[in-house]
């Protein structure tokens, strides 16, 4: 499941660190093995300007959080939940949804991440951050 | 697996049998052993006993806790057992909450609703207090009338209940004065475990939801024996017990309506149910975790799936009609002899498959022990429903049920011991 | 049976592991498992689960309830399995309370104890209220720390606690401070499931007995493994779950000295923990049966009677012994590897069979699912402690626990993986 | 277990109805079946002068406080209690305990119902009120 992207992104994370400006911050915990994550988001005319994020957390964790960043900062809220969609829909497939590399790029690299059932909140620990700071935001879409 | 099976053709009571080994068993220097008292507890199937070793033989590990291949393997396991059982009642996964046993969901229910008072604001619909009132009735378990006392005496509120008719039936005569404004919780049997009577649920949750009260159901009789669907029923909150459905001890479910379990406060508090603790606060995790607090009952929960399993196999409506066909014959049988009293209805109406009655000029303990002396295990007492003893005259009651490796000639080994107590007791 | 076979001769583990068929099977692609997972919850012998299966299939029905055979034939077996667990935890069988698990015998105490404000006057002894005091520890399982809260929570009393030291041990530097007057309970661990730590009983009895409060121990890392004797001990109360000692899940034990729980009020409520019920009120049954209202885990206490028979076969000095020598070998192999950190002690005084770590520069969920991989089952996460990693600075660690059929080859691997872990993850 | 004493006894019980005077009542309720006694004591000078009961139960509580009666009033109080104490250690051995005839007369023929443990509380149920009730006046001795 340790895909080389996936160490990468840990190693390297994409747009580590809390920054200002920004509308929105959620903070997530994952409650079996305390790791937590802290994310701001900043949306311009509809638009996700900036994501933002520190937290404690494992390498799937991180990394997912770092490729987050770099699939919906500068696309538009709807593209970007639409991402968060696709991506939520292959963690929860248990390994039995093929991912589209067009939509998920570097996120396809989770794919084996699904097969492991206690690493998946792990995975969407970022994820469902970025979803309840966007939905702080005045332009926050409704989320279900 | 569906429920579909024909449901005209009857029970293969034969081949139903020899999945339990039990019956097969001699009582009381070599009698055949005649089990009619199911409605106290069930027996189990192989298929049940087998599904809990193969688990406990090969995925053991502790659930929704561990990384591990094994801990993975026994949450699905786990959870494979609340998504058969929600889907067996109409209902969905994370509407249920594994509890030990029934009485511990009503309990749950019950305490969740005192801890209200000092939960937060979104807990305030189940704050009860002094002028509230508990509707409950005559007819009910101790299970479901005791904990409501309790939550009274926790809180101030007020118990009302609903009377029992002659003829063993809920009194509903009265209804519009015991359902009011003031009425915060109607908690009653789907099926009395003495009477028989199957209740009126419709009647009772639209009166209960017309006041903006809350429907607890005991299901502890409905859902081993008839078709139940909890969505359809409209009912907020519903218990019922898997060693009563060919399942293992040790395990109940409490059903919830999502949006209730939601905002409702926790109970019991510890481990795997919560979201973040400080030595200075807890916040507690969604429905049903929230509920479940410590090591659950991971082997047992994989049995009642394997139980549900097996019930789903033979049909829940031929399971109804197979017992109906019993009772029938018993209240037939039973009816025929002179100075045998049946205590609840005497009709097939609105009636589940167990018989009450006690015999003239002979105490119910003395009627039992001679029809143990016959092999035939009923159960001779209150049955948990004091009360309900009470209003119909009696202290005791013999009492017999059925399940579905029950036969016909069970019935009348049942009639003719009767007859012998009779005898020996010199009042026939 | 007892517990005095020759306690120098060391446990024949090869034979023991025989009695675990799933520890033979492979895991992770053709892995051998290594479970050094127990202190989540144990593997059970075959001798537990063939006496739950014969109680199951020979004698099951209701116990305390029927008269017939079966009936009497299931007390029997329910009750034989409370009096070897009283025998194995040196109680009378009647201070011993059935429980689902450790965490619903915390939550019965501390539930009484709010339930005294409304119960009757020999109920006094249990009330709290704004002024009084509960002392836990930081060291808790949440099973020992949420409950008090709340109790808290509904009775406006205060939570106060030891802090840890720096080595891993209880901070008792402030014990006059903390245990005073106004302290009505004193809960804490026999032996964190985290540091391994053994707590000096003795120590805390005495200063909370000298000012009138009641000790509740956790004991469920202490009962599975090593001798425990509960009026040695002269705890007030003492929670174990069977799970975690090769017994089935859903059933664990509330000891309760006899003059406490005659005077405490029930918690649960229902069937069979009565005395007499009218719909205006109820009285209740002495104890235990006070406080296990509904239908006991039977076959669960036949299995948990087993399992003392096992334990006591093997004896528990040598059980213990066992343990030591494991947990002297982990860490002593962990002790050696740059960059790992235990958590804890790391001498081998009051101390467990458990070492819980943490690999500098990888995330304990990363070393874990290495391990995984391996074929190596621990536990990763807080292990529901989570103050008490706060209190260590860490968020959460790497935990192998042992028992009676790991083997030193097992320690090895362990040291291997943590070292294939740090390679992994480039940090070695 | 049905010895043709215990249903003579059944059938014909000794002693029963509330009777005036006495000097302590006791009122005992068998929890799983219902069934119940009352039961008064009258003691004269450390003797059991009259025993009085009413109540509801099956063939095995009734007769067993009807051969009560007989075995008590008359005795000394202390005698009394030694015959409970015989009475009850026969109930409660499982039918492995041989009952003395000369202790407990036409109480030896509950012999049988010992090994039925879930109607020995019936046999015992009129002794409980006996044991209570007795306490209950000045002159009762301390009871366990
Ligand atoms: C120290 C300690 N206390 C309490 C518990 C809770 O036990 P259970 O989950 O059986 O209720 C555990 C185990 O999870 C434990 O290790
Ligand atoms: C109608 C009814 N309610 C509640 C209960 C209690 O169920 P349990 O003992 O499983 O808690 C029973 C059975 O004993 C019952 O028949």
């Amino acid at each position: 499941m340790y895909q080389e992207i996936i160490l990468d992104h840990y190693k390297n994370p994409h747009g580590r660190g809390l920054r200002e400006p920004f509308d929105a911050e959620s903070f997530q915990v994952n409650p079996t093995c305390g790791d937590e994550v802290t994310l701001r988001v900043k949306v311009d005319d509809g638009k996700v300007a900036d994501v933002s994020y520190d937290g404690q957390g494992c390498s799937i964790s991180q990394a997912s959080t770092s490729v987050l960043t770099e699939l919906v900062v500068g696309h538009t809220v709807e593209e970007a939940f639409a991402t968060m969609d696709a991506f939520v829909e292959l963690m929860q497939g248990r390994g039995q949804v093929e991912p589209d590399e067009d939509v998920l790029e570097d996120g396809i690299a989770f794919a084996g991440v699904a097969k492991y059932p206690a690493r998946v909140k792990c995975a969407l620990l970022g994820w469902m951050a970025f979803k309840d700071a966007v939905a702080r935001t005045d332009s926050g879409v409704e989320t279900a | 697996m569906t429920t579909t099976t024909a449901n005209s053709v009857p029970l293969d009571v034969a081949a139903i049998r020899a999945d339990f080994p039990i019956l097969s068993r001699t009582v009381r220097d070599g009698k055949p052993l005649v089990y009619l008292d199911s409605g106290a507890t069930s027996q189990k199937p192989t298929q049940v006993l087998e599904a809990e070793r193969r688990f406990l033989e090969t995925s053991n590990a502790a659930v929704h806790r561990g990384a591990h291949q094994l801990a993975e393997e026994a949450t699905d396991a786990y959870e494979y057992g609340r998504a058969r059982t929600a889907e067996f009642v109409g209902a969905s996964p994370d509407e249920l909450v594994f509890t030990k046993n029934a009485t511990e969901g009503i309990n749950l229910v019950a305490y969740a609703m005192s801890n209200a008072a000092t939960a937060g604001p979104e807990a305030s619909r189940f704050v009860v207090g002094p002028g509230d009132e508990i509707v409950i009735t005559e007819m009910e378990h101790h299970a479901n009338l005791v904990p409501w006392q309790q939550l009274c005496q926790r809180t101030g509120a007020t118990l009302k209940w609903f009377g029992v008719t002659a003829d063993g039936r809920l009194d509903l005569s009265n209804l519009d004065e015991l359902i009011t404004e003031r009425t915060k919780v109607v908690a009653f049997t789907h099926q009395s475990n003495v009477l028989g009577t199957i209740n009126p649920v419709r009647v009772l949750v639209d009166a209960a939801h017309k006041v903006g009260a809350l429907v607890v159901l005991d299901a502890c009789q409905s859902v081993p024996h008839f078709p139940v669907n909890f969505h359809e029923l409209g009912v907020d909150f519903a218990a019922f017990a898997g060693h009563k459905m060919l399942a293992p001890y040790g395990i109940g479910v409490l059903y919830g309506r999502r949006e209730l379990l939601e905002a409702m406060p926790p109970f019991l508090t510890g481990g795997s149910m919560i979201e973040l603790v400080r030595m200075e606060g807890t916040t507690f995790a969604a429905p049903p975790q929230r509920f479940e607090a410590g090591t659950p009952m991971t082997s047992e929960a994989v049995g009642l799936g394997a139980a549900v399993d097996y019930l789903s196999v033979l049909g829940m409506e031929r399971v109804a009609a197979h017992e109906h066909v019993l009772t029938e014959a018993a209240l037939a049988g039973l009816g025929e002899i002179p100075g045998v009293r049946v205590v609840g209805p005497t009709d097939m109406k609105d009636r589940g498959g167990l018989v009450s009655f006690v015999i003239d000029g002979v105490h119910p303990h003395d009627s039992g022990q001679v029809l143990d002396s016959l092999g035939i295990a009923v159960r001779v007492g209150h049955h948990c429903a004091w009360p309900l003893h009470r209003a119909c005259g009696v202290a005791s009651t013999v009492r017999a049920s059925f399940y579905v490796y029950n036969e016909l000639s069970e019935v009348d080994a049942l009639v003719r011991g009767v007859r012998e107590a009779q005898r020996f007791f010199g009042v026939a």
